[in-house]
């Protein structure tokens, strides 16, 4: 079963735009979206969470979901506001959810409500702004050190 | 929570292990890193320890953050590919097919039958070096010098091949858009074959030295075990998920690169000592492969067809057109994959690398309660982490 | 131009300081300075902190192949207390820039720090776009050699030792009075033609004129501009855009500073 | 013969001293006079010998992993130790804030006698040796036990989380290896009944079956663990792999030196090989017949009786030996796990050692 075909099936009303090689589903649900896809469709490993900047109004999360046998990649993605990315987390049921969120928080600002460890992993904890944004703007000092010549 | 000088602990969904209170005993708290021996780098673990026993860990990254990502946005696309190599930089030439395959398949670029052939070959030579320099870092870690350092002789060899070709030796550049940049010579060829030689040779050196030591089979057999329910939960790949008994491996499972043209198999755990998914499991596996490595190499060589490295469509000021793919691959540490989406511009619009050993590394919270301080070393040497892959 | 940069003369080399030499012959203490830093020119313990690929390199200048433990620097010391030089092999980011500086602090004195890499030297490829890159480790600790290199050779590191151990020993043979300091070979000599020492120097080329002469015209410029603007001045003491100003010709780039008079050679004069 | 020499040497200058100020010579400039002899003599021959040890490891290593080992300074490398040692002297003694100061100085002044003072008991040649001792075994044995309590002194006081972990290794492991250390050193003096180091040296006396480690044949059956379990026990007694624990490099940095700078370091640094070598050196006494030649030539009525350069070169060759195999399995073992090591100290060395002590005890009973 695909994972649209699967998804379709299961929750009609979260689907917002389904092809082969995605399904776009609401943000909200992403939750139950994903425990459909191991259910029906033996995703076992949650292999990627990206981030993708969209301006001027759009953030997107893309899930990549791994399939062992046989092996395949099952895309989910999930669109919110730039103004407040809020996504519920996923790492109550995937530990790799865990860092791969925090990374996503950390590089691109999008809050995963309900992710038991909501801070930056990379950068600093007081580092301003978030990098893999398209406006963000370079720091020139940090601490003392001029982050530029 | 716990917080411990300014550090946020996890507690992990596993307790930590009751021990017999006897006597009143005071928890440490040990910062292992940034700058220690057996983290690999900059690797910074906090430690809550009885003794020696090891309550709760935490691993913090970052110290090693290197803008990767931003980077090959901002660059054009040919000169984003250096940035890549600098990932993992004991197996470049695995990162470079990483960002190269998804590109090449979100604008349809096509490879050169010989060009796959010998980004295979290199690859696979990179692989070697790689898992030569893990397997003998973890002995270096367990207390055995001198292996690693016999390692080292065959990683030198192997680093000459590469630099002759590539004109690098440890960051190679190598590998392009729809190709690579030079080509092999025949006596190269030889050259390779008897490398290869010498390696295979080599291989029950390093384990009468190390592998089978008695010692050695005391401090890793039944240590640290990841079986596998634990490994696809943390998205754990590479040699750690083989080690654990799952036969995956993208070269046999999503065959890219012409990989589906070679003989090779996939060891996987429980190998001959220990329990499936134990430190010393890990540690075979990557010898393993070595020599199923060395493998493909000899039948890459003997069958290398005639033609381009290149493709001559991909110039210089190169772009891709608008699309998105995500293709992964097997590099040493694990599964090596790029989401990458183009929007037609000069530069990548977004290019998501996954680091293996990011997610590989997220396991050490969880396995290393209940561990003793030099079990806990063995668990890292084994997860064998690179900071570059994991901070970008 | 002063000894230290004069062109030949390694930059990391300071200018050799004269005694009397019937002092500096006779003193024992002199004698037990060219023993301590004769040790510690031969006994240079790296400490062991590898940050980014340039490690990985560092490890192989320590393995079989290079075998840094000729010069008897093969002993890698795991905590800073006992380590003499400190090798930034790799990335310094500004998360790991506090545990170098403190790192740095917490070696013994006498230290030396290495810089190896252009990641170290000056950023390097992460010069432009890399947001979380210190912009050269010589902005968190003071550096003594910078090795280039992305990342050097192992024989390149092997050579930045060997030119830290004639850093280590330049003191005493300072005060020894061993170091004949820097004498420029004449021009189009053998040795010259040796040491890639170009005939011509750079300010004597043509293009070097060419400055010169742009330069002086731009002064010449300037003053004029300047005289105008004074002549201008008491004609129209009220007026915010006097015409006389507008009309003199304004140089395009504000004039370089003059250069500093130049300090005399101590050599020259002895 | 040292010995023989040395004491009218202090006593001359005491007199001479005491000539000096125009005073009688009193206990005083004797006990002066004494200590001057004693560090001239800790100079010119046991810093040598610390040296030449770290110089012979480095060397070796190298060897063994297909380098050079150090070549540059002076013929051979040869200075390298001197220049190691020179450099320590001159580097900045760190006393950081927060270390318990009398403890962390005084700690490793202790680790450096405990290990030289181990020399003075050792019968280099016929007539040469500092004190025989009429317990000079005995005296050894206190002495490694001494050096643990610079070792803990040093973890302790230096307010450093790894070095008190690498401190209590080290007193885990003490506990551990102590006592069959002390069973199989037993083991020759029952034998030959004395714990004089020259005593059960000239016991051995002979053609190379006169050696205790196979005295005649059967002796063997006791004499032979014995002997791997010294040798063992004395790795662990030297902190040498596969027993480095305290100073396990990859797992607590540097161990209970790890805050040490300079000299102080040094002190710690010289005092391993001086264990080492001492071990070697007790280890050939108690079971290779220590200066005695395989052929019976020092033996009474040999050629050599009574030769004490003819007895040193044979000293010096077991001693020799048996240091080299310390470093070559340093450089090929990996480490034992601390747990392990109490594992093995208690549950297989400790059986084997109360064994070869009741064989020992029954052998002697029969002859």
């Amino acid at each position: 079963m695909t994972p649209a075909e699967a998804l379709r099936a299961a929750m009609p009303d979260a689907v917002e735009e389904a092809s082969d090689a995605f399904v776009r589903v609401k943000a909200e649900k992403i939750v139950e979206a994903a425990r459909v896809l191991r259910e029906k469709c033996g995703a076992e490993m949650l292999h990627q969470i990206s981030g993708v900047d969209r301006p001027p109004d759009k953030m997107e999360v893309v899930y990549h979901f791994a399939r062992l046998k046989p092996a395949e990649f099952l895309c989910l993605k999930v669109s919110v506001p730039r103004s407040n990315p809020v996504v519920p987390t996923l790492a109550h049921e995937w530990a790799s959810a865990n860092w791969g969120e925090r990374e996503t928080l950390d590089l691109l600002g999008v809050t995963f409500s309900g992710h038991p460890h909501p801070y930056r992993i990379l950068l600093p904890e007081d580092w301003e702004g978030h990098p893999l944004r398209k406006d963000y703007a370079y720091p020139v000092e940090y601490h003392g050190v001029d982050c530029v010549e | 929570m716990t917080t411990i000088q300014g550090v946020r602990l996890d507690e992990g969904e596993r307790a930590a292990p009751a021990l017999p209170r006897d006597i009143l005993t005071e928890e440490l708290v040990f910062n292992m890193g940034p700058q220690h021996p057996s983290t690999h780098g900059v690797l910074r673990v906090v430690l809550r320890t009885d003794g020696e026993v090891v309550l709760d860990s935490q691993p913090l990254i970052g110290n090693l953050h290197r803008c990767c990502e931003k980077i090959l946005e901002s660059l054009t696309y040919i000169q984003g590919l250096p940035y890549v190599d600098r990932m993992d930089y004991l197996g470049a030439l695995n990162m470079e097919l990483g960002l190269v395959l998804s590109v090449e398949k979100a604008a349809a670029v096509e490879v050169p039958k010989r060009a796959q052939y010998l980004r295979v070959i290199l690859c696979e030579i990179n692989r070697v070096i790689s898992h030569l320099f893990a397997a003998g870092q973890f002995g270096l870690d367990m207390g055995a010098f001198t292996p690693f350092l016999y390692m080292f002789r065959e990683r030198e060899e192997g680093l000459t091949l590469l630099n002759e070709v590539t004109g690098g030796r440890l960051l190679y550049h190598y590998i392009r858009y729809g190709g690579v940049t030079r080509d092999v010579s025949d006596d190269w060829k030889r050259k390779c074959i008897a490398w290869c030689d010498q390696v295979a040779a080599h291989m029950d050196e390093y384990n009468n030295l190390l592998t089978y030591n008695h010692i050695f089979l005391n401090r890793t057999v039944g240590v640290a075990i990841i079986d596998r329910e634990t490994a696809l939960r943390y998205a754990a790949t590479g040699p750690i998920l083989r080690a654990a008994g799952v036969p995956r491996d993208l070269r046999k499972d999503m065959p890219y690169s012409s990989y589906e043209d070679f003989d090779f198999k996939v060891p996987v755990g429980p190998h001959d000592k220990g329990v499936v998914g134990d430190s010393w499991n890990r540690h075979r596996q990557r010898l393993l492969e070595i020599e199923e490595s060395l493998k493909i190499i000899r039948q890459a060589i003997a069958k290398l067809p005639a033609g381009d490295v290149a493709n001559p469509k991909v110039t210089r000021g190169w772009k891709a057109p608008e699309g998105e793919a995500y293709v992964a691959s097997e590099a040493p540490r694990g599964e090596i994959s790029c989401y990458f989406i183009s929007d037609g511009g000069k530069a990548p619009y977004r290019a998501r690398m996954r680091g293996p050993s990011f997610y590989n590394i997220s396991l050490l919270s969880e396995m290393s309660r209940g561990l003793l301080i030099g079990d806990l070393i063995a668990l890292m040497g084994s997860i064998d982490i690179t900071l570059g892959e994991c901070d970008r | 131009m002063t000894e230290a940069t004069r062109p030949g003369r390694p930059s990391y080399m300071p200018p050799p300081e004269r005694f009397d030499p019937e002092v500096e012959q006779t003193i024992l203490l002199t004698k037990a300075e060219w023993l301590v830093d004769w040790s510690r020119k031969s006994a240079l313990w790296p400490l062991g902190f590898g940050l980014a690929c340039c490690a990985i390199e560092m490890i192989s200048t320590a393995m079989t192949k290079f075998d840094v433990s000729r010069f008897g620097a093969e002993v890698f010391r795991a905590t800073p207390r006992q380590a003499d030089v400190m090798i930034v092999a790799g990335t310094v980011t500004h998360k790991m820039a506090p545990r170098v500086r403190r790192l740095w602090d917490q070696m013994a004195d006498p230290k030396w720090v290495i810089a190896m890499g252009a990641c170290t030297v000056g950023g390097g490829p992460y010069f432009k776009y890399g947001y979380h890159v210190v912009k050269g480790v010589d902005k968190v600790v003071p550096v003594d050699i910078y090795l280039p290199g992305c990342p050097p050779r192992p024989e390149a590191l092997l050579e930045a030792i060997m030119r830290l151990q004639e850093l280590v020993e330049s003191r005493s043979k300072r005060l020894n009075g061993k170091d004949p300091g820097f004498t420029p070979p004449e021009k189009g000599s053998r040795q010259a033609k040796k040491d890639g020492i170009s005939p011509v120097e750079p300010w004597e080329t043509e293009k070097a004129h060419k400055f010169d002469d742009a330069k002086k015209k731009q002064e010449e410029d300037e003053a004029r501009a300047k005289a105008a603007k004074k002549a201008a001045a008491p004609a129209a003491p009220a007026g915010e855009g006097a015409p006389g100003a507008a009309a003199a010709p304004k140089p395009e780039r504000p004039a370089r500073p003059p250069k500093p008079p130049e300090t005399p050679n101590p050599e020259g004069s002895a | 013969m040292i010995l023989a020499e040395t004491t009218p040497l202090s006593h001359q200058l005491a007199a001479w001293l005491a000539g000096l100020l125009g005073m009688q010579p009193n206990w005083l400039f004797s006990a002066v006079g004494a200590l001057v002899v004693a560090t001239v003599i800790l100079l010119l021959v046991v810093t040598p010998v610390g040296l030449g040890g770290v110089y012979l490891e480095r060397k070796l290593a190298g060897r063994m992993q297909n380098r050079r080992g150090p070549n540059r300074v002076g013929p051979y490398g040869l200075l390298q130790s001197l220049a190691d040692g020179v450099k320590l002297l001159a580097k900045e003694d760190i006393l950081q804030r927060g270390v318990d100061s009398m403890l962390f100085r005084f700690a490793p002044y202790i680790v450096f006698m405990a290990a030289f003072a181990g020399f003075v008991v050792l019968p280099f040649a016929p007539g040469v040796i500092a004190a025989d001792l009429d317990v000079g075994l005995f005296y050894f044995l206190a002495l490694i036990a001494l050096e643990t309590v610079g070792i803990v002194m040093a973890g302790w006081s230096s307010n450093n989380k790894w070095s008190l972990l690498g401190a209590m290794r080290e007193v885990a492991q003490v506990v551990s290896y102590e006592l069959p250390l002390g069973l199989a050193a037993m083991c020759p003096a029952l034998a030959a009944g004395s714990l004089s180091l020259v005593a059960i040296t000239d016991y051995q006396a002979g053609p190379v079956w006169n050696w205790l480690i196979f005295r005649h044949g059967y002796w063997a059956i006791a004499m032979v663990p014995a002997f791997l379990l010294f040798y063992t026990a004395g790795l662990a007694a030297a902190k040498r792999a596969p027993f480095d624990l305290p100073e396990a490099e990859s797992e607590l940095t540097a161990g209970f030196h790890t805050e040490y700078s300079g000299m102080r370091f040094g002190m710690f640094f010289l005092p391993e090989y001086a264990m080492m070598l001492s071990l070697s050196a007790v280890a050939s006494v108690l079971f290779l017949g220590g200066y005695h030649d395989p052929l019976g030539l020092s033996a009474p009525g040999g050629a050599f009786e009574g030769a004490w350069g003819w007895g040193l070169l044979w000293f010096f060759l077991k001693t020799t030996f048996l240091f080299l195999s310390q470093i070559a399995l340093r450089w090929t073992l990996p480490r034992i796990r601390i747990d392990q090591v109490m594992y093995l100290c208690y549950k297989v060395l400790l059986p084997i050692g109360m064994g070869s002590l009741v064989l020992s005890a029954l052998l002697r009973l029969i002859r």
